[in-house]
């Protein structure tokens, strides 16, 4: 793990199918990006400066020390760079729910893709009346020019490369960014191990209830409702006055950030150590803590979620088992 | 995290696998060596190093290969494809640990119940054939080795019913030395059997055998007798239940009390006794059911009793030599620690007022069997004379009805076992005290058991008229002449082939057994289940009648399905014997299947708080995490699949092993098609 | 107000005209609202089914079709008649039970543009309705004239308790529901053995001795009881006890008396109607001694009949089962 | 799935030790025939059933899942098929929004005594998936899953030339 020949190690980060809030976050960890700064030579942040992907590839193999990458595969461009910079990259992190999970970008995995072009391009807020929709491809006079084909399904990063570790979050909480950076720098100053590959860092090891300072009884759940349908005791646990708050099965680190404020949490740190689908959790605690025995007052119960694929797989449908609705990679 | 991406580990551990032909029930569909080929090849790659097909896997000869491969090949998991694991599963488990492996590395997978035998194209059979094989063998690979958990067994036992099967398993239990609590709902012990007067075949007095047996268990050091109770809760687990036992207030207090039966003589109040005289004799408010009840202390039924009606009367309180009456006792509340529970309830009689056209309840002189036993007993209301509904005439015609609700698809469909032998024994004692005639109705004669043939071509010698016919109505309304007062029976006489009207003085309904009412509840109370109509399910019908499929609950008697004396008293025995068994080892192994906490994953969210009907959930306040007692835990793993933190694990059926075992089932990680050579 | 569709059946107009005259008297009273069904036709009564069973069926189910077509909301079915309510029950019962009539049947309708989805509609007869629906307290409140020391007996014929497809009724073989009406009415009721076997139906024209011999019985086991009156609820019953009495005397040389009626008749006696309005005259077997003795308004005493034997001293009786109402219990029931 | 005209679904069963594989087992002893298609796993209990299990069958290959217990009242662990029973509510209403189709997961509640119950419910089940088609999670037309080849996407027939001025 040392940098070549003395100089600063290489930084680099990049986002894919995101929001470039993982960016924003990373500057959230205020005077800490001059460590960054002191301890690494950046050199690729489209966000932040201006690098070629032609610089990149002109790096050689593993000369980036430490690459993080947010956002989710949607085309094959995000394809492309990933694999370069895997190939470039000594420690590849999925950094933020959109490379961890596939995150709120995932959530077009509903819906096959030509659906998605529709809606972007001939709807309501797009005045299109001559059908004219993005080619992929086009003759012009100086030569063909194209822009990324988009797959059916959006792909979490580890889906396309190896992946060395993970850190959840939408976005990763600015104090768990700094404690990763400051991770990083005694691994160089030879001061700590890394953890072993594959482990999420960044994050807790239990779920958010873990830090809640909600108080807590036995869960027997007679009917759901929206936040805002009820007036809500600051004290007591959300789950318990009806609010489906995913708490419970999403892994701790934020300091129930949201749920402090009055929120539900909604999941976006993603499930807990070891588990394979966060949504499955979700469906099997809700479900069996609801307090009936009778097929029809279960229904009407469940009626309080209208949406269940929508709140279990929020910011996980990507990452899940099934990965996709149907009609998204049917069609395709 | 949700890792996707990475092919499967390579799979370090050495599996057997072993498919059984089971004669031809398995290899007759299922082309068992070439299933053993399949896996020896396409699962290689998954760790599979020996695969043997073998005529016999459960015979010694079987389990020797396994034992011979663990030991030569040194295997660290076994798979054996054959019966159902309800039937071998142990016996594979000894086989592997007789050559040192755990036996819990052991998986066994059904190709015979659930392949061979159900299914009929040969090439489906064999292709589910290896995709079991292979689910069985991606399971094993998740495999932990367990040690089972011991639990010390009490020695203590609770016997439910004092019926003549409770008696006998108490009896059993307490002459090998060890404690029995008998607890029966009514004031005295004894049961049905108590209200018989003669038993068939015979003909020996009911009480003069049963009394003795009574007083044996009244007097036994190592009995606590608890008549007028009830069980209202049962917790724990076998070799460790604790059972809450309420002692109804008897207002007599029973350590003055000396039986004397002055109280009954001088209370005023007479009440119909609907319950030991089946309605057809008194009892007085303050009571003891018979003569030769046990415990002999009497009762206060306070539903009947002045005082508690309008505060006057005490005339029993005023008699009693001992002043043993205390009117303000109260219920207690008694919790007993045992091991064993024996359910002895019993039945309830078949209601004959529901067979609306054979009138009883509305036609004075039709009376039911039980009404006929006390009919005939001389501790009866009527001292043993069989007389009509007017306590005087003496019947010169008596018709005997047998099956009366059962084998009947309207109300029971069972033949209860008794009602034939039972209404010989009428037609014989009705011979003997008046000499009437008597016609025996009946559709089928069952007297199977020793000595219950004979005694029923004794009947036929002493004249008993048979009619081998439904009986289609009683009635009254007469129609031709010699009818007038006489109870008419409309019988199809099948084998005279024509209808008869036969005219009769007195009709008695031999009405058949059913479970008690409240069998449902009782069998929920103690965690085992019963059968549609109502009757305890026993662990096997044919090979287990006694034991249940709750470890540590045992039934006897008739709650398991009607049945007459002598079974009822061998199964009693049989109960006590297992009972003793039991007891004998002291300690018991619990199976390993059990859930456990992961402390440190555990967020304290108490979603899984309420989800277990053993209490085995305890919540910390102090540390806000949940802990799982492992001995009240009974495994099945509900809490394990609610945990949205995944903080609770199961052994033996974690996971992982399911997992495994689906993408075995659907064949993902079959290595590809060997290259022929 | 309970409103239902009504079925009057043939027998009403003609030969059961004082069912009907003292149906119509009571139904006010009682709140009981009756729609007849529009161009309703007859229901093959016993024969028309004996003979071919789809033309039958067909025939019955024109006027399911025509009342589910008028149901508008409620979808009960009021027959008075036994036969035609067993009719009607059946032809609804065996076309859900066997689709395929149902399909022969609608192939019948479909010429009069009808059609019937077997199961809309529910089928009950008269005394159902006022026992459980209208319900025997409103009677006891109507009661004007209770009709102390009339002695009847209760007949309800063997159609409308077999086969009870939804069980409607307390009991296959002895129903009780007539004998609470009639006691809610103040009569003194016979606990009648005979009161579901049959009357003889159509066979006097085809087997006259059978019927006398059917007819005997049920008069003969009444007499014995000194019953004042039978009351009945099925047109083919009243007539065949009614119109045959004379015959059956001459037949077995008897001289019984026994007058028939419906039980709409008394009812309408107790709400202190004039007999003259609720058919009382048009019976062939003159109920005039019975009305003296409930017209009269103090009868005259009358030495105690010989009651059926039921009380002994000896030994005390059973209780009777608690009465069910019609949905009969699946378990027997012990009474708390 | 062979690749003759008739399709031939794979399902998988899941079955609690006390009841419903009581149940499998008593149709096989009763040699009670029913299709091949179904393969059971046994847990200890329906409540041991986890949604993971559903989602982990279906997106590995199974066209159909059928979840069986013993009857409400009659768990041998007294009331836990009640949580396996609100659990399946959610999990079809979840597929729901993933496009399965509802009917592709049944419950079924089958007692240790009733073999011939489970053998014909399972081959009912069996033909109401074979009506459904196969459901081949991923996969379409060869296409690898979730990604791989990116797909000739032209949504657009005609080309800018012939928008009016």
């Amino acid at each position: 793990m040392t940098a070549p020949n003395g100089k600063k190690p290489k930084f680099a980060m990049y986002w894919a199918a995101s929001c470039g809030g993982c960016e924003i976050a990373v500057l959230n960890i205020h005077e800490k990006i001059l460590d960054v700064d002191a301890n690494f030579e950046v050199v690729f942040w489209p966000v932040a400066m201006d690098a070629k992907y032609k610089d990149v590839e002109a790096m050689e193999d593993g000369s980036i020390l430490l690459t993080l990458f947010n956002g989710g595969i949607r085309n094959d461009e995000n394809e492309h760079i990933a694999r370069l910079l895997r190939r470039k990259s000594q420690i590849l992190v999925a950094f933020g729910s959109c490379a961890c999970e596939g995150c709120i970008p995932g959530l077009a995995n509903f819906s096959p893709a030509g659906e998605i072009v529709h809606t972007a391009f001939n709807t309501v807020s797009t005045d299109n009346p001559h059908q004219i929709y993005p080619r992929t491809s086009f003759d012009v006079p100086e030569g063909e020019i194209t822009i990324p084909k988009i797959y059916p399904t959006l792909r979490t990063l580890d889906q396309v490369v190896d992946v060395d570790y993970y850190m959840p979050g939408c976005p990763p909480e600015s104090h768990q960014i700094a404690a990763v950076i400051d991770l990083v720098i005694q691994v160089l100053q030879g001061k700590a191990e890394l953890p072993p590959k594959g482990a999420t860092i960044g994050a807790g090891d239990s779920t958010v209830c873990d830090e809640c300072t909600r108080k807590r009884n036995v869960k027997t759940i007679k009917s759901f409702h929206r936040i805002y349908d009820l007036d809500i005791d600051p004290e007591l646990c959300l789950l318990e006055q009806g609010i489906p708050c995913n708490g419970p099965a999403t892994r701790s680190g934020c300091n129930a950030r949201c749920v402090s404020a009055g929120a539900q949490c909604i999941g976006c740190y993603g499930p807990a150590e070891g588990v394979v689908d966060y949504g499955a959790r979700l469906i099997a605690a809700f479900a069996s803590v609801i307090d009936s025995n009778d097929p029809e007052e279960i229904e009407a119960i469940l009626d309080g979620i209208p949406d269940p694929a929508g709140q279990f797989y929020r910011f996980n449908l990507a990452g899940s088992l099934l990965k996709a609705a149907k009609p998204a990679w049917e069609k395709a | 995290m949700t890792k996707h991406n990475g092919s499967k580990p390579e799979v370090q551990e050495r599996i057997g696998v072993y498919v059984c032909h089971c004669g031809t029930n398995i290899a007759g569909t299922v082309d068992v060596v070439q299933v053993a080929e399949w896996a020896a090849s396409r699962l290689k790659t998954r760790g599979v190093v020996i695969a043997r097909d073998y005529k016999f896997m459960c015979s010694s000869l079987g389990q020797e290969l396994i034992e011979k491969d663990i030991k030569e090949l040194g295997l660290t998991r076994v798979v054996v494809a054959a019966c159902s694991p309800h039937l071998h599963e142990k016996t594979f488990r000894t086989a592997c640990a007789r050559a040192g492996l755990n036996p819990f590395l052991c998986e066994m997978v059904s190709i015979r119940e659930q392949v061979s035998w159900v299914h009929t194209d040969k090439e489906a059979a064999t292709i589910k054939s290896q995709a079991a094989v292979s689910g069985g063998v991606e399971r094993v690979i998740h495999h932990e080795a367990l040690e089972p958990l011991t639990v010390p067994i009490n020695p203590a036992t609770l016997v439910v019913g004092g019926g003549i099967a409770g008696i006998q398993a108490t009896l059993e239990i307490a002459d090998a030395g060890h404690h029995v609590y008998m607890v029966e709902r009514e004031p005295s012990i004894g049961g049905h059997m108590a209200q018989f007067d003669k038993t068939f075949p015979t003909l020996d007095c009911a009480a003069c055998i049963l009394t003795p047996k009574m007083v044996d268990v009244g007097g036994h050091p190592n009995v606590t007798l608890m008549t007028w109770s009830e069980v209202e809760k049962v917790e724990g687990y076998v070799g460790n239940f604790s059972v809450t036992v309420r002692k109804k207030a008897r207002h007599v207090k029973t350590e003055d009390c000396t039986g004397c039966g002055i109280c009954q003589e001088k209370c005023p109040k007479k009440v119909i006794d609907e319950i030991y005289e089946a309605g057809l004799g008194y009892r007085k408010a303050i009571y003891t059911p018979f003569p030769q009840a046990v415990p002999r202390f009497p009762v206060m039924d306070v539903d009947n009793c002045i005082y508690f009606e309008k505060g006057t009367c005490k005339a029993c309180e005023k008699f009693c030599p001992t002043n043993a009456i205390n009117f303000d006792q109260q219920d207690e509340i008694v919790t007993l620690e045992v091991g064993n529970i024996i359910l002895a309830t019993g039945y309830d009689i078949f209601d004959a007022r529901r067979v609306s056209n054979y009138g009883y309840g509305r036609l004075a002189n039709v009376f039911t069997s039980l009404e006929m036993e006390r009919l005939t007993n001389a501790a009866g209301p009527t001292n043993g004379n069989i007389v009509l509904r007017d306590g005087k005439t003496v019947p010169e015609a008596v018709g005997i009805i047998h099956c009366v609700g059962s084998r009947d698809r309207n109300f029971n469909n069972h033949c209860s076992v008794i009602c034939c032998m039972q209404s010989l024994k009428f037609a014989h004692m009705v011979h003997e005290r008046t000499g009437a005639i008597v016609y025996n109705f009946y559709i089928d004669m069952r007297t199977p058991f020793k000595d219950y043939d004979e005694f029923y071509q004794r009947v036929m010698e002493e004249g008993t008229l048979f009619v081998r016919g439904k009986v289609a109505e009683v009635t009254d309304a007469t129609r031709l002449p010699g009818e007038e007062g006489k109870l008419i029976i409309q019988v199809e006489d099948t084998l005279a082939g024509k209808q008869r009207r036969i005219p009769v003085d007195m009709v008695v309904l031999s009405v058949g057994l059913q479970p008690r009412q409240d069998s449902n509840e009782t069998a929920k109370l103690f965690g085992i289940s019963c059968s549609a109509n109502g009757w305890f399910i026993e662990k096997h019908p044919k090979l287990d009648p006694v034991a249940t499929m709750t470890e540590g609950i045992y039934i006897a008697g008739c709650a398991q399905g009607p049945k007459d004396i002598p079974a009822s008293v061998s199964q009693g025995a049989a109960a006590a014997a297992r009972v003793l068994g039991k007891i004998e080892q002291k300690e018991m192994a619990l199976e390993p299947v059990r859930a456990s906490v992961i402390e440190e994953k555990c967020s304290g969210c108490r979603i899984c708080n309420d989800l277990c009907p053993f209490n085995a959930i305890t919540f910390h306040e102090d540390r806000m995490v949940t802990e799982i007692n492992a001995a009240l835990c009974q495994g099945c793993g509900t809490c394990v699949a609610a945990c949205p933190a995944g903080a609770i694990y199961g052994t033996g059926f974690n996971n992982e092993q399911v997992l495994a075992q689906i993408e075995g089932l659907l064949l993902l990680n079959v290595g590809d098609e060997p290259v022929p050579a | 107000m309970a409103k239902y569709l009504f079925y009057p059946g043939c027998s009403m107009e003609s030969s059961a005209k004082a069912y009907s005259d003292s149906l119509m008297a009571v139904a006010g009273p009682i709140g009981l609202e009756l729609e007849e069904v529009e161009d309703w036709n007859c229901c093959g009564a016993t024969e028309y089914l004996g003979i071919s069973l789809t033309p039958a069926y067909a025939l019955i189910s024109r006027n399911l079709a025509l009342a589910s077509k008028q149901a508008n909301g409620n979808r009960t079915v009021v027959a008075p008649c036994s036969a035609c309510y067993l009719n009607l029950a059946k032809a609804d019962y065996y076309m859900q039970e066997q689709p395929k009539l149902g399909v022969m049947v609608n192939e019948a309708l479909k010429a009069g543009g009808l059609s019937y989805k077997p199961g809309t509609l529910s089928i009950r007869h008269l005394l159902d309705v006022m026992v459980y629906d209208i319900g025997l307290d409103t009677i006891k409140s109507k009661v004007v004239r209770p009709l102390t020391g009339l002695r009847v007996a209760p007949y309800l014929g063997c159609m409308v308790p077999r086969p009870d497809y939804e069980n409607r009724w307390s009991d296959h073989e002895y129903p009780i529901e007539l004998d609470l009406l009639l006691n809610a009415l103040g009569a003194e009721v016979i606990d009648f053995p005979l009161k579901t076997h049959c009357c003889g139906g159509h066979m006097p024209h085809i087997g006259p001795d059978t019927a006398f011999e059917l007819i005997r019985r049920l008069i003969s086991s009444a007499a014995t009881y000194e019953t004042d009156i039978m009351a009945t609820l099925c047109p083919m019953c009243q007539m065949n006890l009614d119109a045959y009495q004379g015959e059956t005397n001459r037949h077995f040389g008897t001289n019984y008396h026994m007058p028939v009626v419906f039980f709409t008749q008394l009812m309408g006696l107790a709400f202190g109607l004039d007999p003259k309005d609720i058919g009382f005259g048009s019976e062939l077997v003159s109920a005039r001694k019975a009305l003296n003795k409930v017209g009269l308004e103090a009868p005259e005493l009358v030495e105690a009949a010989p009651a059926r034997p039921r009380k002994a001293e000896g030994l005390p009786m059973p209780r009777p089962l608690p009465t069910r109402g019609p949905q009969r219990a699946k378990k027997d029931e012990v009474a708390k | 799935m062979n690749n003759n005209e008739i399709f031939e679904p794979t399902i998988i069963g899941f079955t609690c030790n006390w009841c419903s594989y009581r149940a499998a087992d008593l149709a096989g002893t009763a040699r009670i025939k029913y299709p091949p298609n179904i393969r059971l796993i046994r847990l200890m209990c329906s409540g041991r059933l986890d949604p993971t299990f559903v989602f982990k069958a279906l997106a590995s290959g199974a066209d159909g899942v059928m979840i069986t217990g013993c009857h409400p009242g009659e768990c041998h662990y007294l009331e836990q098929n009640y949580k396996a029973l609100r659990r399946f509510h959610l999990i079809r209403r979840t597929l729901k929004g993933f496009g399965v189709e509802p009917g592709r997961v049944k419950l079924v509640w089958a007692s240790a005594a009733e073999g011939a119950k489970f053998a014909s419910e399972t081959a009912v089940f069996i033909e109401e998936i074979r009506a459904l088609g196969p459901l081949h999670w991923g996969k379409s037309n060869g296409y690898t899953p979730f990604g791989g080849k990116p797909p000739e996407f032209e949504p657009a027939p005609e080309s800018p030339e012939e928008v009016p001025a």
